[in-house]
């Protein structure tokens, strides 16, 4: 479905993707790990449109993605929910809710959706009037996922969704990720909670300075030595 | 390096003009420069100037020119600035090499422009700055169109004291600028010598739109009635909004509302406003000059005249008449012989007084169901 | 194997020199000598701005309090023509010291903080009469004499407006290569890089505003002498827009860029005057098609189209990511 | 009596405030889309005010007419600048300063392009409304000041319900808040931004309708008002909707009221020193948040 | 060794998130004190707390003995509490040795009337200071690029460049954000020995660090934070041990949570 070929991207005089090779099938869920700056945000913005890639090819379904703009982008049906969850703080829930669904694709069923995204989330219909800055950093992120269902992804990108999250929160997303995932959306999740992320996902990359240095069944790498290694440094575990 | 060509380009431009200008006193015109607000906040009255300079040399040109040579203008733009002033006045004296200058519109340009005069020794009448300063100043390359503003108020003044003899008590509302204030400070002098009172004193500045907070204060101030010093737009605002606040008193106004567009703006909220004029539609009856000026300039640009661009034809007229008498392009003989001009102008007789202000009859026009009428003709009121 | 920076400047030094030599117009020398004057106050622009990153809207009324400063101190007490100039500039920085408390304020906040003062300034001006005339305008200032001999000739007031500008500007170079010039930039470049490499912020803008005023103040006694006479509507916040205009026009941060930018926006519209009409439109037009120039300005633009014609060495690289080093 | 006075003075006040909200609401919005502060909004505004009386005189003098004509003109040349000017300085990434001296120059360029398309001497509106004072219970009441405050409040109302509800006002505040985030939703900044000059336009092509019927139109009417609606949005905290509406009004009473209480000399310079006391305590103004600032 | 650095209770909250949770930190003179944690954990709001450029909200900061809480950063960086940036705050536009100049602002005194009549005192301290600014970045090894625009150098010597501005002035304490982040795997190698040269001067280094093959050589003594609060501190073998750290940063809620998430699914599929 998604299909990444030897895709560089650098800011300025820094590379921060060093030609990554990466696929994802449908219907997949498939985590990309790494410590800090390893690369891994930077691969979903590639993808989306936000960054240019100064190498290499993105392809969706057959089709190039390199140059569309990431309005054009979303309406091919890969939505990115971005680290931090950048819900629009002055605009009510209602209403970013709404610009979820502002692309052509998603705004026939947009209403039939809201209803779906406020029985996920009841507390977001409490707060339906609200501005989106006044809500709790978990209410935020649960915002963020209705926002990503309202735009009723085909390819959904999530980055860091655990973020600065209390763990009865961390539920709430693995809830979300459930529900997407039951809908049949194919997911490219972020994370920096290796775990997390391997358990909610078939397949794994380990990214280290922009470079995929392993890839395997999740399952695998949750116990392979060199997942760890990227958290807490190589040379120190050659000599536990 | 591009800046360095640049700069020799424009250098090398410029000493060329100037070469060619020193040729172009013996050639086939006779320049005079015309200076005023073209473009900013007074570029009406910069276009009433050169509405009024083009129609006179024209029909001057069409009549085969001045010492046997077409006129020709050169217009430059002050935006009614002093600075700009200056330097247009320099400009045209020593780039363009007029023989001589008419202009500017606003008080402080003018004179501004009159110290170049003065030093470059080039003759410069004023369009229509009223400040008393600008002739007094001891410059004889100065002369005037208008009458400076103290005689003007001084008739004013007369006016009141004659046909309304109970007046004691008086607002004074004025723009803030030397227009203004050269009314106000006049008005003073010249109001003392019947014992008049200023019980309320209101300024804005140029550009402003609401004057409540002024004409609230005139209301409450208990005078007899409001001298206003404004040009007319900002004059037809105060008119409106004097209405709005139900204030009733009678209004006597400068010339600087000395034109149809008062009355357009205004409509009827400026009816009953009394105004000194030089030149006014309705008080032409008796001047031959007014009546075919009118006539030509309405026939020529489609809106009837007001007292800028009279004030405008006639100081051409009076360069166009002291350089024919003059009998050369001489500056000094041109100078000497504008002090001496006299003739019948569009605002009546005209000739200069010592200092170089024209001496004229003042009239008071007073706007009736939006109309100009004379007021010279009003019963005395008491 | 770069070009001097110093030549080119020295070359301009030269041609301005000569001016007076070979132009000998009246109009030209007199429109020149206010190029001069507004080069100086582009030069305290470009130390705010440029230099420090502040947004002051508020030259204009240095200007003004130079220029009323000077001009009535000569005309009502005869004061020397240096000893106004400096006055005008020291009441000018005595009044920056108004500004000390808005120095903290940032961006558009600091610049409409600072037209608001443009506007007092220029309404105390107004309407003060015993104080400058009201709008009646100052008259009356006498011819500059240095030393006893009149300065007032076009060229001569030419070459004294040259002599101060070069003063003004070689003091502006000597204080962006020193200890406050590298704190100003350092401000301007990161706040709070600069605060933590132990800078006072308050304290380094408020003397930058008030070098800053002084040199407007003294470009305002010069002018003062170069009119002859002042006049308020000489002085509103349009004149802080067009100093902005100035430093920016040639090329910001870059000295030589500020006394280009001054010609510019002093000499475009009198060249412009035989467009009659059109005069000031072109003008607008211009602006914003210089606009597009960047930071290089025209100056830097100029230096890139210099160092492309002589394809002069490898240095063109280097001039176009440096436009600092061309001025 | 000093009642009389005192409503007359904030009619007036509000009624001028009013059309420097709308003016400072097109500043603001510009300002939270773009970070361009633009100067050239003012001669916008009397774009408005001219292609208003085009109109309305085109079509008999009709009121409605004038106001629909002016809005639309104001909204178009708005437009056209951004289109024309403001995006592609934007493409070539100068830097912000050159942008807003760019507008200085559309400010220059408008200013004098509509002095050779209307004149030099200023327009007189028809009457649209009744201009006489009108006594309410004893107090006048002019019903031109009154009309001036009801269509602002109306056209702010309609602003604000088309920032509530419709799908285009909702992008572009979106895009404003967060251009990247916005992008991933599908918007096109590019457009949200457009349509934020359009209706920053439209809004003071408004206020040069309700202005010139006030006043009169003029070539020059739109620099001073558009500094005043300038210092208006920075009072209210530029980038801040409310805050422009409410910077607006009270710089308009502040004016009235210090003519009327304090000196006419002075009355700008009173709205001035207010202005720098909220700036020394709020920095960034009454609304203003800290956040996307040059 | 006495304590150069010690904070009680500090705390720093924005709106309703407590960034900082009454940290207590000790730091002895002489030592590289590593402070990790997972991201969002607070660590770059405390070493802003530490440096001035952020005010805490309670608690108080003690530098060789004196309460600093209310200093502001200029004034500390005066003291000798020097940083760096996790985003890199060059001055970009400046050369490389302009920028190491700046870095001595404090310790120099020549006033406008010096640099406009080029006085003796402030040719002689120009001097003086580029000659330490050269020398700062010699030991960076950044001598060849003094003269270029700190903003084209690439970005590991940016990151040097920073460093050498921050220790040029001889601080007593040296905040290090992130060092290492963007630097590829021989410019960390560079940094270590780096620190150890730095340590060895006598200059007491805080850092900030998420690559562990930097902060688990070079640190004496490391405290994790996490979710604000003190989570552990010890040497770095204690904390490789500390289950604790392991958990906050593999996550250890997550295991729990895995099972959650075949739970939700079930429930979804049958629903």
């Amino acid at each position: 479905m998604l299909r990444i070929n030897n895709l560089s991207v650098s800011y300025g005089p820094v590379a921060a993707l060093r030609g990554i090779d990466l696929t994802v099938e449908a219907g997949e869920t498939v985590a990309l790990v790494g410590s800090n700056g390893a690369g891994k945000s930077t691969t979903l913005k590639a993808i989306s449109g936000l960054v240019p890639p100064s190498g290499g090819t993105i392809e969706f379904l057959g089709e190039t993605l390199n140059g569309l703009k990431p309005e054009a982008i979303v309406e091919r049906g890969i939505v990115h929910v971005p680290e931090g969850r950048r819900i629009f703080p002055r605009l009510s829930v209602e209403q970013n809710l709404e610009v979820g669904a502002y692309s052509a694709r998603a705004a026939m069923r947009r209403r039939r959706i809201r209803e779906e995204v406020y029985a996920l989330f009841p507390r977001l219909r409490e707060r339906r009037q609200q501005m989106g800055g006044s809500l709790s950093g978990g209410e935020q992120q649960m915002l963020a996922f209705g926002r990503a269902m309202m735009a009723q992804p085909t390819l959904l990108l999530l980055d860091e969704p655990s973020l600065g999250l209390a763990p009865i929160i961390v539920e709430e997303v693995i809830r979300a990720i459930a529900h997407f995932r039951a809908e049949g959306v194919t997911i490219l999740l972020v994370e920096q909670n290796a775990e997390l992320a391997l358990t909610l996902s078939a397949r794994g990359y380990v990214l280290e300075t922009g470079q995929v240095v392993l890839t395997d069944e999740s399952q695998t790498l949750i116990t392979h030595p060199k997942v760890w290694a990227s958290y807490l440094g190589e040379k120190e575990l050659e000599d536990t | 390096m591009a800046k360095l060509n640049r700069k020799l380009r424009s250098l090398l431009l410029a000493g060329l003009l100037a070469s060619g200008a020193a040729t172009a006193a013996l050639a086939d015109t006779v320049k005079i420069g015309v200076f005023g607000p073209m473009t900013g906040d007074a570029a009406a009255m910069g276009q009433s100037e050169k509405e009024a300079v083009d129609l006179a040399v024209k029909e001057k040109n069409a009549a085969g020119g001045l010492l046997g040579k077409q006129i020709e203008i050169i217009y430059a733009d002050d935006a009614g600035k002093p600075e700009e002033a200056v330097n247009s006045a320099k400009r045209l004296i020593s780039k363009d090499e007029v023989l001589m200058m008419i202009g500017s519109i606003s008080s402080p340009a003018s004179l501004a422009a009159s110290q170049v005069a003065r030093q470059m020794e080039v003759p410069q009448i004023v369009v229509a700055g009223t400040a008393q300063k600008i002739t007094t100043a001891g410059n004889k390359w100065v002369f005037r169109s208008p009458v400076p503003d103290t005689k003007l108020v001084a008739d004013l003044v007369d006016f009141i004291h004659e046909k309304f003899p109970n007046y004691k008590k008086f607002a004074f509302l004025y723009v803030n600028d030397d227009f203004g204030r050269g009314g106000f400070e006049a008005f003073k002098k010249a109001g003392a010598k019947y014992g008049y009172e200023i019980v309320a004193e209101e300024r804005y500045a140029r550009g402003d739109l609401d004057f409540t907070a002024q004409l609230n204060r005139i209301k409450a101030s208990g005078a007899d009635a409001m001298i206003e010093w404004s040009r007319y737009t900002e004059g037809a605002l105060v008119a409106k909004q004097f209405a709005q606040i139900g204030l009733t008193l009678p209004r006597f106004a400068s010339d600087g509302v000395a034109t149809p567009k008062f009355i357009e703006l205004g409509g009827n909220a400026v009816d009953g406003v009394m105004f000194t004029t030089h030149f006014s539609p309705a008080t032409v009856a008796d001047i031959p000059a007014a009546k075919s000026f009118i006539d030509k300039y309405k026939a020529a640009y489609g809106r009837t005249p007001d007292a800028y661009a009279a004030e405008a034809y006639d100081a051409i007229t009076i360069a166009m008449l002291g350089i024919e008498k003059a009998g050369k392009a001489d500056r000094a003989a041109v100078r000497d012989a504008l002090a001496k001009v006299e003739f019948g102008s569009t605002r009546g007789a005209f000739k200069f007084d010592e200092k170089g202000d024209p001496l004229l009859v003042t009239h008071v026009v007073k706007i009736d169901a939006g109309k100009e009428t004379n007021a010279r003709n009003i019963p005395v009121q008491n | 194997m770069k070009m001097p920076p110093a030549l080119p400047r020295l070359i301009a030094l030269l041609i301005l020199v000569a001016v007076p030599l070979v132009e000998h117009n009246a109009y030209w020398l007199h429109v020149f000598s206010l190029a001069l004057i507004a080069a100086i106050l582009a030069l305290g622009m470009q130390l705010l701005l440029g230099m420090a990153g502040l947004l002051s809207l508020g030259q204009g009324a240095f200007y003004g309090i130079g220029a009323y400063v000077a001009g009535a101190l000569a005309a009502n007490y005869g004061v020397p023509f240096l000893l106004t100039l400096l006055a005008g500039g020291l009441a000018a920085a005595a009044a920056s010291l108004l500004l000390v408390p808005i120095v903290r304020l940032k961006g558009t906040s600091l610049a409409v903080a600072t037209l608001g003062f443009s506007i007092i300034v220029h309404l105390v001006i107004l309407n003060e009469e015993w104080l400058t005339g009201g709008s009646l305008g100052l008259m009356d200032i006498p011819k500059p004499t240095l030393f006893g001999v009149s300065v007032a000739d076009d060229d001569v007031f030419y070459w004294v407006c040259l002599v101060i500008l070069v003063l003004v500007f070689v003091a502006m170079d000597r204080i962006s290569k020193s200890r406050f010039g590298r704190a100003l930039s350092a401000i301007c470049q990161d706040e709070e890089a600069a605060r933590a490499s132990g800078i006072r912020l308050a304290w380094s803008k408020s003397k930058c505003f008030l070098v800053a005023a002084f040199t407007a103040g003294v470009a305002g006694g010069l002018f003062a002498y170069h009119s002859r006479y002042l006049s308020p509507s000489d002085f509103t916040f349009n004149e802080s827009i067009e100093i902005m205009i100035m430093a920016v026009i040639g090329g910001l941060g870059s000295l030589s860029g500020a006394v280009v930018g001054a010609f510019v926006v002093v000499l475009m519209p009198e060249v412009l005057r035989s467009s009659g009409e059109l005069r000031m439109i072109l003008f607008g037009l211009a602006v914003i098609l210089l606009m597009a120039a960047g930071n290089l300005g025209i100056v830097g633009l100029a230096s890139l189209a210099a160092a492309k014609l002589f394809g002069l060495f490898s240095s063109a690289r280097a001039w176009v990511s440096k436009p600092r080093e061309a001025n | 009596m000093i009642y009389d006075q005192f409503l007359q003075t904030l009619l007036g006040g509000l009624a001028i405030g009013c059309i420097y909200s709308l003016i400072a609401l097109g500043i603001s919005m510009i300002v939270r889309a773009t970070d361009i502060l633009h100067f050239a909004q003012g001669e916008v505004m009397m774009v408005g005010a001219m292609t208003g009386f085009s109109s309305g005189v085109w079509a008999g003098n009709a009121p409605l007419l004038a106001l629909i004509g002016g809005t639309f003109g104001g909204g178009l040349m708005a437009v056209a600048v951004e289109l024309g000017v403001y995006r592609p300085l934007r493409a070539r990434r100068v830097p912000l300063i050159n942008v807003v001296i760019a507008t200085i120059g559309v400010s220059i360029v408008l200013q004098n392009v509509a002095r050779l398309v209307w004149g030099s001497e200023p327009l007189a509106y028809p009457a649209l409304f009744e201009t006489r004072g009108l006594v309410i219970s004893g107090f006048t009441v002019s019903p031109q000041l009154a009309t001036i405050v009801v269509l602002s409040v109306l056209i702010m109302a309609a602003l604000a319900v088309f920032f509530r509800y419709s799908r285009a006002g909702i992008a572009m505040q979106a895009a404003a808040q967060d251009p990247d985030a916005a992008r991933l939703m599908g918007i096109s900044v590019e457009r949200a931004t457009v349509n934020t000059f359009a209706v920053s336009g439209m809004m003071a092509g408004a206020a040069g309708v309700l202005l010139g019927s006030l006043f009169f139109a003029s070539f020059n009417m739109g620099f001073i008002t558009g500094i005043k609606a300038f210092v208006a949005a920075v009072l209210g905290g530029l980038g801040s909707v409310p805050g422009a509406m409410v910077g607006g009004l009270l710089f308009g009473v502040i004016e009235t009221f210090s003519a009327m209480f304090i000196s006419t000399s002075y009355k700008d310079a009173v709205g001035m020193v207010v202005l720098i006391l909220i700036l020394l305590v709020a920095p960034m103004g009454l609304f203003g948040r800290a956040g996307r600032q040059v | 060794m006495a304590a150069l650095l010690e904070t009680r209770g500090v705390s720093r909250r924005f709106g309703g998130l407590l960034a900082v949770d009454s940290v207590d930190l000790d730091v002895t003179e002489g030592e590289v004190h590593g402070l990790i944690g997972p991201n969002g954990a607070g660590k770059t709001t405390m070493l802003n707390l530490l440096s001035g450029h952020l005010p805490v909200s309670t608690g108080t900061i003690l530098f060789a003995g004196a309460d600093i809480t209310r200093l502001p950063s200029e004034r500390r960086a005066a003291a000798g509490i020097r940083r760096t940036f996790q985003n890199l705050k060059l001055f970009r536009e400046m050369t490389a040795l302009e920028n190491v100049m700046v870095g001595l602002h404090a310790s120099t005194r020549a006033e406008i009337f010096h640099a406009l009549l080029r006085t003796r005192f402030q040719k002689r301290e120009e001097a003086d200071i580029a000659e330490k600014a050269r020398a700062a970045l010699a030991f960076v090894g950044l001598t060849a690029l003094a003269d270029q625009p700190a903003g084209s150098l690439p970005y590991g010597h940016q990151r040097l460049l920073e460093i050498a501005r921050a220790f040029v002035a001889e601080p007593r304490l040296l905040l290090l954000d992130e060092p290492a982040a963007g630097l590829n795997a021989s410019e960390s190698r560079h940094l270590v020995d780096f620190i150890f040269r730095i340590r060895s001067a006598g200059t007491t280094i805080i850092l900030i660090e998420h690559h562990m093959d930097v902060v688990m050589p070079t640190c004496d003594r490391i405290t994790v934070l996490n979710y604000g609060k003190l989570l552990a501190r010890g040497t770095p073998k204690e904390i490789r041990a500390d289950g604790a750290v392991i958990g906050a940063y593999l996550g250890k809620g997550a295991v729990a949570a895995a099972a959650a998430v075949r739970k939700a699914e079930a429930a979804h599929a049958a629903h």
